[in-house]
């Protein structure tokens, strides 16, 4: 049985999970978020965005580490430096469990209390169900816009076919994920056969079906030797599936998988004696370098924007300063300070916090982030950012100076993909008001 | 028993209840609590629609949402497929496609699992829903994979007098509406011959077989119809939340009704009512002040199982036997004497648990007892025994306090209960 | 001449290897009161069982009113006019009385599971069941929830609730059992009243209510039927005697 | 071949371990009539247990202690939740283990965190055991069927050598009798909820490495955990074990066929339409889904189970 209560049609109207920043007591701020809402107004000195994640449930964690690291760098990067014309900004949790209809409703809450602006990232069923009810509100509201900022959710279409006007997102998507990976493949002679495994649901298709499709373009030599889908999450032993991958002679495996999925597949490999290498998507954080430990060394490829040996001018010291702050949640989203400064650049240069303007002043922008110039291509409202093709290795001091999660093992970067080389053309029509 | 259904006061009950539901959003403009209140409304008609398996039929499911995902579902494929062919007349009636699908779900899966009751009901359930659950991850061009399928309830320009269902608070009336109406219904099944020989089937199965019923049968058509009102349930959130996700079929949302009905009283018709409003208030309540409300949420389910394993509505209709009788002056002053105490024993023990939650998991993360972290509002050092001690100790008087009063309590109820029964017999 | 209300003819049951009714013939005439005794074990609620089809029986044949009834389930054989009561108090705990006997006179009455009709408006059940309420002397109790009405009170609606549907043969296992002398006397009158003109066969063990209510009676013993006749003819017939040796066939 | 082999070790590994939970579960239901909902939180709470001591004194003492500890929450709660819940019925039983799952569910969240904990295969048992075909066959693999095999002899040594061990059998058949019989029954009954639920802390103590510790780990297994016992037949101990090893082997075999549904219809001679999605889905891709499908078969066709005596 699954947590019976993660469905719970649970709504948390005063949903003030100020980490601590906070100077009044819960109970004061319930009060005054309550005659708030009773009066619709917004009247805050800030600006406000809302993260719309999981923060109870199964996903807890991944959830508040997001919203740990939009605050930390809320904080560090925005608000010591000056803020956004003089006002603060700040990040406010509002708990969707994970669910695409709860998501709907923490959407309201948030509006009514004045948000004009949120933010979300873990699962795309959550981002469709964002995307699609900001579509309305805004068509039904057009006085009172507001504006999604996706900083995870990588299912392609959310800037293709349902591409809109009022959603921008700053990670990589599926396919120039994908893109990437099979690049760097291209120029690996030494494979030559490929497994994909993914988990049975839409993310886990389109990567099968990027992997396909692209490497049939870059590698007409590389035989695909297999391919299974599993059933998201409720696979315990993957060694039938590790012994079907050896028995195909596969010496790549190419997986979308996240969280236990993966480090459960890791550790089945490991167990098996299989020297596949896999090239992952989402091996680098929020607990799955802990999970697979040493079982993962020199076998497990990710691709991220950055990991923590990629030179940076300060994030380093952010990113130690942050997992000293917060034991146990190891600073893992470099985009998330990337959509944070874009943000704060975007409203400073409108001189605006009207969604509308600042969404003009984010398409098209350029911007030297930490892992190099990124640029919102207007089109479709992706980013475009350099990207980093990383192997789980020893940390040593060096190439690997930090060790990820405290495993004692750290990624070491073997080829980056520039910013223009990650492009792909969209298939994005866009509506624009 | 009175012969009319709607008995002068049953009407007023009524009467009052849908005034009241449509006065709602007159005082409270607030478009979180409207959804909110459409929530309650979608979670009235579900609970309802499952306390007609669980409270009339005896029959235990885990699996109900499946007939509340399928009725979503179909709704929502419905009112893409008209698409702009359609009006907001039609839109309004689409819930009862929803409804159509859920009994032709119930038809479906209802002959296969009532041919037993009990212990294999519920399994077999369980079983179904897990596998209905699974196979819907699988076939995205149905249940639209992850992103479930989404649609728009403002189908073209023109309005029903004057509704369009876009605002939210023209969603809201048409959810009273619905959830009006299949309450209603739903309390005419119960007065029906089908509905009381449900109920004995429930209380005596073998019985009903030799005064003529079969009781598979029996058990197969309440599992069709409690389908069809799940799919309206489901049909309603379709055209509430515009998305429809595979999450709506599988076993946390059966889980959720069962819940929600347990806790309202699976004895009353008006049970699953209570739960559904309170289980969502309870929520707000708690969910917006601290992380640990699962925890709680999950205490105060086991206290209900425990202490009051009828629901709310049961505890309601004793008080109700007493005023009647004219004891429950008695009881007050005992009611009010045990209120002191219980509040003390919630007080350390809340205090535990977030003391708890601030070292071990909250705000600064693992092991950070070191800074003067918020706890209830207090700034606390969670490494010194200060709060840890004064929390115990508030726990610890409670608990005695309670113990000897909530004794008290225990003979004075005894002793009035069996009042009570003997002014019955 | 009509065929009996119950033909039974080479009826055998075995649990496991244990056999429990082993061949077993025996006519019930129309409108009889029958009464089936014999010593403890003989097999007595297991005939019951089998005739109503609780239990499925391992050989034989079984032919209410003419008609071969071998296969049906319990509700279909009550469909054809044969009801029962149990020796176990079989009641619908949690219904009123008034309910109970409403639940037990709807089939007959043709309302089947019909959801579209209220049940308030169904005249002819709710008199139905308030004569039979009557009949049965709980007309005082008519919205006290069965569970918690006395004893005897509650083997006075397993009466009521097994003739309520109007069925003609009825099928009365040990009504009076765990009774005092008065109860069994209300008992016994309450029996005559209610299954005027129908067939009546009941297991009984208190010799006073069989000897008084009986127009024939049949000995089971271990299984097998030695004696079925008249009263009179029952309390000389050796072969039971000897069966029921050192237990007294007289009132007592 | 060397894939059968593979497989059907693999299968068997898995299936032992489904068997130490399933084996509690069946005590626990013969006995008392509970389906114990939570039955997978104990198994969780005997990982994150093994966990925490292994971090304090190793691994070693933890095999042993975690389940006893385990089995003593176990019987606590059996005393001072279960047997008051007893009272108002089955349904009530039920649905306080139901509420019980998640309340553990939060106290793990509380105490140990939300992601999962670093529990480690001690080094003694870290390395291939054997090389078949190829493929390495972990030490530790072998640890878990030697124990499950172990806990197997224990428990048929103390159902059927010891007074206790009679008693319990005996209610498997008969719980009225021994009732009846004036033994303890309330007190049976902590005995057994306690040792049930130690034998699914002793799954969480040597499943919990292999796989991983985390709080959703009970999810994962408790639905498994049901279909076993009730494809095996309630109130069967060996019909779990058979069950255990079936389902193992199943979920483990049926990876292997990469064949479509249409591929299975093609061998009986049936063709299907094309194009619908039905026909496309591989057996690799239902495996999860088979024991439920499986466990529907046989409630619909043997409600018995395979091997159960009764009927629930």
């Amino acid at each position: 049985m699954q947590n019976p209560m993660d469905g719970v049609a649970g709504f948390k109207t005063f949903q003030y999970l100020e980490e601590n920043s906070m100077t009044q007591s819960k109970f004061r701020n319930l009060a005054i978020a309550a005659s708030l809402a009773l009066m619709g107004s917004a009247a805050y000195a800030q600006v406000k965005i809302a993260y719309i994640d999981p923060l109870s449930g199964p996903f807890a964690n991944v959830g508040e580490a997001g919203l740990k690291g939009f605050k930390e760098a809320a904080e560090i990067l925005v608000n010591q430096k000056g803020g956004i014309m003089g006002q603060k900004l700040e990040f406010v949790g509002f708990d969707n469990k994970g669910s695409p209809q709860e998501t709907q409703i923490q959407l309201k809450a948030a509006i009514d209390q004045g948000f004009r602006y949120v933010t979300q990232g873990n699962g795309s069923g959550a981002a469709h169900s964002l995307i699609d009810a900001v579509n309305k509100w805004n068509e039904r509201n057009p006085d009172k816009t507001v504006l999604f900022f996706n900083y995870a959710a990588v299912d392609p279409t959310l800037t293709g076919e349902k591409c809109s006007f009022w959603h921008f997102r700053f990670d990589a998507n599926t396919e120039m994920k994908m893109e990437a990976i099979t690049n760097f493949m291209e120029n690996d002679k030494k494979i030559k056969k490929v497994f994909i495994i993914g988990q049975d649901y839409a993310h886990g298709h389109q990567v099968a079906k990027a992997a396909k499709e692209m490497l049939a373009k870059k590698r007409k030599d590389v035989q695909i030797v297999g391919e299974d889908l599993h059933p998201i999450g409720r696979v315990k032993d993957f060694a039938p599936y590790i012994a079907k991958i050896k028995a195909s002679g596969a010496d790549t495996v190419i997986t979308g998988n996240w969280g236990n999925d993966l480090s459960l597949l890791v550790k089945a490999a490991k167990d098996a004696g299989l020297t596949a290498r896999f090239f992952t998507y989402y091996a680098g954080g929020l607990g799955t370098p802990q999970a697979m430990g040493a079982s993962g060394e020199n076998k497990v490829l990710q691709l991220t924007e950055w990991h923590m040996n990629v030179p940076t001018k300060s994030t380093e010291k952010f990113a130690l300063d942050f997992n000293k702050k917060y034991p146990g949640v190891w600073f893992y989203y470099l985009r998330v300070n990337t959509m944070v400064e874009m943000v704060a650049k975007a409203m400073n240069t409108a001189k605006s916090t009207d969604p509308k303007a600042v969404a003009l002043a984010l398409e098209d922008m350029r911007f030297p982030a930490e892992n190099g110039e990124v640029w919102m291509r207007k089109s479709d409202h992706q980013l475009m950012q350099p990207l980093y093709i990383s192997v789980f290795a020893k940390a040593d001091g060096k190439t690997v100076k930090h060790d990820s999660e405290g495993t004692g093992f750290g990624w070491k970067t073997v080829a980056s993909v520039s910013q223009r080389d990650s492009q792909l053309p969209t298939a994005c029509i866009m509506s624009r008001p | 028993m009175n012969p009319a259904l709607l008995s002068r006061g049953r009407l007023a009950v009524w009467g009052g209840c849908l005034a009241l539901a449509f006065a709602l959003p007159l005082v409270l403009k607030s478009g979180f609590v409207i959804s909110l209140l459409c929530q309650i409304g979608i979670m009235v008609v579900f609970s309802l629609s499952y306390n007609m398996l669980l409270g009339q039929t005896g029959l235990l499911s885990f699996g109900h949402a499946v007939y509340y995902g399928l009725g979503a579902f179909a709704t929502m494929h419905l009112l893409n497929a008209i698409g702009k062919g359609g009006g907001p007349l039609t839109t309004a009636l689409l819930p009862f496609a929803g409804g159509l699908a859920g009994l032709a779900a119930g038809v479906l899966l209802g002959y296969v699992t009532t041919r037993k009751a009990g212990t294999t009901f519920a399994m077999i359930t369980l079983g179904i829903g897990e596998m209905v659950a699974a196979c819907s991850l699988m076939f995205p061009a149905v249940f639209g994979g992850e992103g479930g399928v989404s649609g728009n309830r403002v189908v073209g320009k023109e309005t029903v007098l004057g509704f369009s269902w876009g605002p939210q608070v023209e969603m809201y009336g048409l959810i009273v509406l619905w959830a009006f109406a299949c309450t209603v219904a739903m309390f005419a099944l119960t007065q029906t011959p089908l509905g009381r020989i449900a109920n004995a089937v429930r209380d005596n199965p073998e019985r009903a077989e030799f005064v003529g019923y079969d009781t598979e049968r029996v058990r197969f058509l309440m599992v069709i119809l409690s389908g069809f009102f799940a799919g309206i349930a489901g049909g309603l959130s379709a055209l509430n939340y515009e998305i429809v996700t595979a999450e709506t079929l599988n076993a946390h949302t059966s889980g959720v009704v069962l819940l929600i009905a347990f806790v309202g009283g699976i004895g009353f018709f008006y049970g699953p009512i209570i739960g559904a409003i309170l289980v969502t208030v309870m929520q707000i309540v708690i969910g917006g002040m601290t992380h640990a409300w699962l925890l709680y949420f999950g205490l105060f389910f086991l206290f209900m199982v425990l202490v009051a394993p009828g629901g709310i509505a049961s505890l309601i209709a004793v008080q109700r036997a007493l005023w009647q009788a004219g004891l429950f002056r008695r009881m007050l002053p005992h009611y009010l004497a045990v209120a002191l105490p219980v509040l003390v024993l919630l007080a350390g023990l809340v205090g535990l648990i977030e003391l708890g939650y601030a070292l071990l998991s909250g705000d600064a993360g693992v092991g950070a007892g070191d800074t003067a972290t918020k706890v209830l509002g207090m700034q606390l050092h969670l490494n010194a025994p200060g709060p840890w001690l004064t929390a115990l100790a508030v726990t610890g008087i409670g608990l005695m306090l309670t113990r000897w009063i909530g004794g008290r309590l225990g003979v004075a109820w005894n002793a009035t209960l069996a009042t009570l029964h003997g002014d019955k017999q | 001449m009509t065929s009996p209300a119950i033909r039974i003819q080479g009826l055998k049951k075995n649990f496991g290897a244990s056999e429990i009714i082993r061949g077993v013939d025996l006519d019930i005439h129309r409108g009889e009161r029958h009464a089936i005794i014999g010593p403890n074990g003989a097999g007595k609620s297991t005939l019951f069982h089998l005739i109503s089809a609780r239990l499925p029986f391992s050989s034989g044949a079984i032919e209410l009113k003419g008609e071969n009834v071998v296969g049906l389930k319990p509700f279909q054989i009550n469909r054809k006019g044969l009801s029962r009561s149990f020796q176990i108090t079989n009641i619908f705990h949690n219904l009123s009385v008034f309910e109970n006997l409403r639940c037990a006179v709807l089939w007959s009455l043709g309302y089947r599971y019909s959801f579209w009709q209220r049940l308030a408006s169904l005249k002819d059940a709710r008199l139905r069941a308030e004569q039979v309420m009557e009949d049965i002397g709980l007309g005082k109790r008519r919205d006290t929830p069965a569970g918690i009405l006395s004893y005897a009170e509650q083997r006075a609606l397993e009466i009521g609730i097994t003739i309520a549907s109007g069925a003609d043969v009825i099928l009365l296992d040990e009504p009076t059992a765990g009774m005092s002398n008065t109860e069994t006397e209300e008992a016994v009158a309450l029996i005559r009243r209610v299954t005027e003109g129908k067939t009546l066969v009941m297991v009984e063990h208190d010799m006073g209510v069989v000897f008084g209510l009986a127009d024939r009676i049949s000995v089971l013993v271990y299984g097998q039927i030695i004696a079925t006749d008249t009263p009179a003819a029952i309390r000389c017939n050796a072969a039971v005697q000897e069966a029921y040796l050192g237990t007294s066939l007289n009132h007592d | 071949m060397e894939f059968v082999a593979i497989s059907l070790l693999n299968g068997i590994t898995y299936g032992l371990l489904l068997f130490m939970l399933s084996s509690g579960l069946t005590l626990i239901f013969s006995m008392m009539g509970i389906l114990n909902f939570a039955h997978a939180s104990f198994y969780m709470l005997g990982a994150y247990f093994a966990y925490q001591i292994s971090t304090w004194v190793g691994f070693w003492p933890g095999l042993l202690v975690a389940p006893l500890l385990v089995g003593a929450v176990g019987a606590l709660i059996e005393r001072y939740g279960l047997r008051r819940a007893h009272r108002f019925g089955h349904v009530a039983e039920l649905l306080f283990t139901f509420g019980l799952a998640f309340v553990v569910e939060e106290l793990v969240h509380l105490i140990w965190g939300k992601s999962s904990v670093d529990y480690k295969i001690p080094v003694e048992l870290d390395g291939a055991l054997f090389t078949l075909f190829g493929t390495d066959f972990p030490i530790y693999k072998g640890f878990m069927m030697l124990v499950s095999v172990g806990m197997l002899v224990a428990l048929y040594a103390l159902l059927t050598r010891t007074r206790i061990g009679l008693i319990i059998q005996a209610a498997l058949t008969k719980p009225d009798m021994v009732e009846a019989l004036g033994h303890n029954v309330p007190r049976i009954f902590m005995l057994v909820f306690g040792g049930g639920t130690a034998l699914a802390g002793l799954a969480g103590v040597i499943g919990g490495n292999a796989f991983i510790t985390e709080p959703g780990m009970a999810a994962a297994v408790g639905s498994i955990v049901f279909v076993i016992v009730v494809v095996g037949g309630l109130g069967s101990l060996g019909g779990a074990f058979i069950a255990s090893l079936l389902i193992g082997c199943i979920q483990t075999f049926s990876v292997a066929l990469s064949i479509s549904i249409t591929d299975v219809f093609a061998l009986v001679g049936i063709t299907l339409p094309d194009g619908s999605q039905v026909a496309r889905l591989t057996i690799t891709q239902l495996a999860p889904v088979l024991p439920y499908l499986l466990m529907v078969a046989i409630l619909i066709f043997r409600p018995r189970g395979l091997m159960g005596s009764r009927e629930s």
